[in-house]
């Protein structure tokens, strides 16, 4: 319960904020840490708009479920007997117990500890102990006391999504033209992606959004930030600035970052998985991978999802091993997160490769990851520096590429929403903050 | 725990000591060296909370470590650069090494160990520090220059990794 | 402090919970654990109404003390020279130092280490160093300068209440009709009861208000969230349904459960014990126990004191051994509370029952309890899947009983206050919350 | 501490390990039945925090833990049924058993050891632990199969408990 | 950010808290521990007034930085290759990346990992990767894009210190009237001072203003918080009312206490020293110390730096030896602060004195320091009690000497300010609260 | 850390263990009259948080610590007066020592010993501790009546120190 006094101050700043980033490309370095600011992104962001919650890969089988949240707010999503897939507030209807207690399982039905109310995994209530004698001889309405639902819940592509808001926008709206890139991470392969295992979860005291516009367009960083691992030939690549070329898009709310590849090395995948890919893909997409040798490399979709697509060695002069991973970016509080991460694979890659993919990932972008390490370094030593007074004068430069770089013409640019030939610049960021500041203020 | 003679015990925590000293000291480089074997496996299962009839929670296909000697190679190689951001400054480090039980041998010259772990991390200028707990399910081998790490599984007591990163060694 | 804007939009938000809970029996979950509602807590409720500190038994002889809390406020509760008994703010009142810092001792005089000021346990300014030197020869007003005590203290049958508000209604309104309930706790011997040693001490990550109104009147629970002690032979009952039987008593602001035993059993009393009850306890309430063979179980004091009264088996296959617990669920922020837990034994028990007594209390409701455990399970369960944004939507079902069961007629029952001839019915636990929203919106 | 034998010592660590590592593995039936005798005694004393001069604070009254056998077999008896939903989804506990000492022996087969214990317990997805500090005073019998737990004195390190329940063993 | 009803309520509860101090000498305890009263004085004193961070002879050569901050924020204070002391704060100025990591160290320039900028010492932005691919063919505004200096830097006496607030009045003029007392710590030696090696850190749940104001003029204490160190012969005195005579002083925001020595003893300093500070000093701060025999025991300056100047036995029956300690109580939070703790010497004392003096001063008022224990367990306990309700109505006496000790005429006292002839009194106490309410009600 | 016959080593862990018990039930006086020597150095240097290429950041100036045993005495002293209220009532407090490593013996009669120090402590009715680590690097001379503390380095793990004072010994 934020009140509105303390809302309508933060209010200001944020327009004020808004202001500098609109007309000058600098953002308030107060927006990282402030718990007043966190408060109104709860109830603004995450209370508003969708948020990722599982990968349908994970719950394969009739009865499986995964715990999940949405800052505090704790969910199951299970599959049912019929294959249909729910997302159910986990709160007893009757006094309010958490229903399920581990993070995942089978389960045809969930039984509250307290006083033994049963409920399906679709969330129908099922069973009330000595419902007569409690609650009279026509006993509870069944119907009333089912389970509470997700207001919303939307799947693309494998994607399990839930909203708190019930009248927010389809989630095909939401995702809109980001869907096109999408397709590169989620339809490699005609067989479809699988999760490897339960997610890697470890806390971070790094505020979310550092995390977000990090991996919706920061090309620039890697030169610095993941200098060692070039250094150690974990990332082999020629020059730092490998990535300083490619594509930065702008689509919806979202964005990505293209990189190029050693044309037909496709990021040393399988052949058989470039044939898969090139097949599940369209036309457009394909071509664009053929011309181009690109690929998308790290993507966010807004506010807290983020995708990466890379290729690193796991053995010293080995040669680099491609993966994809998808995050989350939990917020648990002002400067504060719990990260949730996992590998994606084709579902009919080889069985070895699959595991050297993930090997690869997890050496890489997993909580021990050589990248991920100096990534969460950056994240937290920002947060931290921003929690005092100064940053609320302290502004960032958000300028790369303002005024100095064109969007690709359409017709040079197959892709939908808005496409850069570069990679140092901040337009996505920008993009990420406008976004950002739309829902704040809304 | 098996019943075990003095001497290998004594033989087996000796090394254990000598290898958290030098993961304390920051000799990553020492460690991969003298202590470790050629064909080391050293995993850290990612745990699940799991309901007490499905077992332990540990996963078999997510890992936070799945190491190699190579791959152990390359984390030390980027240690050794200038820009290992994450642990320059270093992490202060204390490995408290508990309940040091040796579980059984067999005919090639090696021996399996089981220890407790509790890791005390503290970075900064943060007075709070990071504690993490595990057992550790080890094999040493008996090689020329003695006993050496054959495998290492770090069984965690956490369902979710409270420390920001995992730059350190188990 | 809570600031008003905070404290009014909290207050709209209670008033339709209130609403919920007077015209559809439903409980808002969002007042398991917010933060704004915790501060009107401290404000409307602990601040002004009575709080139970420490048993009489617990300083039987001149000098002793024992430190006590609400919330926050720590006091010295002490018997002096006299016998008389002194509830003492505990904090000096020349630079605010804390002047008592063991839980527990044997003293006349406070020291404060500071400046060295010394008190009386009266409360009386004693000794103040170099005097003349610090404050001139008239010295100080002695009187002016003594330690502060409670605003209002009070005593009911050896229970040590103590209250903020110097306002606040005789203690004995208070209780008001409710005393006759806790005279089968506090008189169940003509030479009174005590405590076992010093309480347990634990800390649970819950909100204080699902143990009180778990003690008022929950008789549901018992049959699935105690069935591990059922079927482990720890409660010797018949049937898991054991407790649906019974009277639910409202009583002023507070609530109590009778349970049935086995007509002549009493619990399995020493037979010395039934006699020093039977003669210790007015007519009607011996003859409520011979005629109808019930026993109050639990109950609570509101705001946040609880009794029990149970018997439960310490050996497998042995006899249940009755005792009395004590408890208050003293909150320590939201979400968050310290249980203090203390065993009564009449005075004149014989010592191995004293003993067996307390063996069967600790092992089934201390911090170690095979019963309490999994009341703790339930109570931080329901507190942690509270905390997010869901709750302040999810409505909750107190109806059960609601317009099914009626009271049992006045020349039926006794005992004063309302008396339910069920107890698998809310009555009692509404009726806590009503008292609550009550207080809350005074 | 006495000057033991380090035979002495050896035994005793070794009947510690195995016991740890039996509750830490959540086999409690095991402990219960190879490692305890019929006729122990299980205390964890209440503490006060008290002035120096009026010694360590614990109470001879009140109790966390007071059993026998018998209520430790009742105790085991509950987390075998599927009701025990505290232990459902059990604790990650992990036992440090340090500072063992062999405190003294007598005429019948009995050995008086002390240890210190760090307990850290994790439960759920919560990322933050629990972590209890204590001392143990036992007495371990020797018995045809071995050692047994005789008497166990826990004595915290705590006066007010900071974890919700006590529902594993120290 | 505080939002304004808050600060309002806030503000009444400050304005009858300083009516009762100005015209009843009472405080109110809840000034101790309050939230809100935190977040007042982090804006209205840590963000207005000058705070010490540094001293001159912790970075002696160019290049040399340590890490400071003000609160929440991180700041590097470098030395220049000019010998030119900065003060900058410790963000980047493209994503708000701490710049700075270790706590001390020598570097002309701080490279952020995150992306590569470098800047100079001096704070000049000097270096950024790529510029032209980033920033265009311009490049970057050199100068715009600087590290933002402390709005404030002033240096005294070896001192370093910045203020928040760009209009803050001249250091000099902050510093005022108690530059005069100061020298008697800073001034002791032509050679000047120096500290001995980084300082202790370590963290209190203790309220600064505790620390401050006892520093400022607390004599009163020692007789009983002492009383350990006088017994074992650590504080070599006759009584323990050693400190009861002296001079109290007021200057300016700040003050000190004077203590006497033996006439001669000149609290055991090596004669060299002695002469070393008699020609240092100035006629009167000379003649004061000869004809009055006495010299500054503890000082602060508002608001949260303090200076001791002691004498203490190292061994059983050795003679005391003497010290100074500087002090910084950095607040943390509601009731929580890090002590940074420092051992001042004169740099032309002997080796053997110097690490003698560090010793005593260790064993005395480091955080293993015999008097700094108490204290600590004092202002824990204090603040600890204070944070309940009661403390809300709970007023402190700080009544010592009011209405009873006049000052010491001006032509009998050399120094400026105003001078009380005794010790255990509260004129200094009360002088800081004023202060401090001055500042939070401005 | 160097090989070592198991016969010192367990006479050094047996002097440590007496030590830390000494310790925990606050036998202030004892712990210096039966395990220290006249001529202990007894340091605890400040720590800072340095880049890695600076070495271990303790500083050679600056100590919490840098007692002889006249300055102990003192600070003994004063624990036995009825005054030492930062120590009255007293805090709670555990040494976990673990990793005990003889580090090296020299001709006269002295032996090197580090160990891992995990320090838990407990006041007044706080439910949360502090908990301190580090190492302790010692030498231990054998006198007549068995080994003493000739020297001991508190190496922290520490930048800040996260307890309210240092008012108990390590
Ligand atoms: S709370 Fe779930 S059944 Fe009562
Ligand atoms: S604070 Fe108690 S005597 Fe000064
Ligand atoms: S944040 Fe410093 S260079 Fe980008
Ligand atoms: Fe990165
Ligand atoms: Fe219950
Ligand atoms: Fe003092």
């Amino acid at each position: 319960m934020i009140e509105e006094t303390r809302a309508q101050e933060t209010y200001e700043v944020l327009r004020e904020a808004k202001r500098a980033l609109d007309e000058e490309s600098k953002l308030l370095a107060k927006v990282y840490n402030e718990p007043a600011i966190f408060e109104m992104e709860a109830q603004k962001i995450f209370q508003k708009t969708w948020v990722f919650l599982a990968h349908e890969s994970e719950i394969p089988w009739p009865g499986d479920y995964v715990l999940r949240r949405i800052i505090d707010d704790s969910f199951i999503v299970a599959r049912d007997e019929d294959g249909q897939i729910h997302v159910l507030f986990n709160m007893c209807r009757h006094r309010g117990m958490q229903l399920c207690r581990s993070d995942a399982g089978n389960a045809s039905h969930f039984r509250c500890p307290y006083h033994g109310y049963t409920y399906k995994n679709t969330g129908k209530l099922n069973g009330v102990p000595f419902q007569k004698e409690a609650y009279g001889p026509e006993g509870l309405d069944k119907d009333e006391w089912a389970m509470t639902p997700a207001p919303k819940v939307g799947i693309y592509e494998g994607m399990i999504f839930a909203s708190l808001d019930g009248d927010v926008q389809p989630l095909e709206e939401h995702i809109g033209d980001m869907g096109w890139y999408l397709d590169f991470y989620l339809k490699k392969s005609s067989a479809g992606m699988e999760v490897v295992g339960p997610p890697q979860r470890w806390v971070m005291h790094a505020d979310w959004k550092l995390a977000s516009e990090n991996f919706i367009g920061d090309g620039y960083h890697t030169q610095s930030t993941h200098m060692s691992t070039i250094k150690a030939g974990i990332m082999r690549v020629k020059s730092p600035a490998y990535l300083k070329d490619g594509v930065q898009i702008l689509a919806g709310s979202h964005g990505c970052l293209f990189m190029g590849f050693k044309p037909g090395s496709y990021f040393n995948y399988p052949q058989s998985i470039v044939d898969s890919m090139k097949e599940s893909l369209n036309e457009d997409q394909v071509a664009l991978i053929e011309e181009n040798s690109v690929l998308p490399l790290n993507a966010t979709i807004f506010p807290n999802t983020s995708l990466l697509h890379s290729s690193m060695s796991i053995e010293p002069g080995g040669r680099s091993v491609p993966y994809v991973t998808l995050r989350v970016w939990q917020p648990m509080g002002p400067g504060k997160m719990e990260v949730w991460s996992w590998c994606l694979v084709e579902k009919d890659a080889p069985e070895d490769f699959k595991r050297a993919s993930n090997r690869s990932y997890l050496s890489t972008f997993g909580a021990s990851g050589t990248l991920e390490q100096d990534d969460a370094e950056n994240w937290s030593g920002t947060t931290r520096v921003a929690a005092g007074a100064m940053s609320g004068s302290h502004y960032l430069n958000y300028s790369a590429g303002a005024g100095q770089v064109d969007p690709i013409p359409e017709d040079e640019w197959a892709g939908p929403g808005t496409a850069y030939p570069k990679n140092y610049i901040d337009f996505a960021q920008r993009h990420f903050w406008q976004t950002y500041f739309d829902h704040l203020m809304a | 725990m098996i019943e075990t003679s003095l001497e290998t015990y004594w033989e087996v925590y000796s090394f254990l000591m000598r290898e958290a000293e030098l993961l304390d000291e920051r000799c990553e480089r020492e460690w991969l060296e003298s202590c470790i074997t050629e064909d080391v496996e050293y995993l850290m299962p990612v745990r699940e909370n799991r309901e007490r009839g499905e077992g332990t929670g540990f996963s078999d296909e997510s890992f936070y470590f799945q190491e190699t000697h190579g791959s152990l190679e390359l984390r030390v190689r980027r240690l050794e650069t200038e820009y290992a951001w994450a642990e320059d400054p270093p992490s202060r480090t204390r490995h408290f090494v508990t309940n040091v039980r040796v579980a059984g041998g067999d005919e090639d010259g090696e021996v399996a160990v089981k220890s407790n772990l509790l890791l005390y991390r503290s970075r900064g200028s943060d007075p709070t520090a990071d504690l993490l707990s595990a057992e550790r399910r080890d094999v040493l081998r008996r090689e020329e220059d003695g006993l050496r790490l054959r495998r290492r599984e770090i069984l965690l007591d956490h369902s979710v990794v409270m420390t920001h990163n995992l730059s350190v060694f188990f």
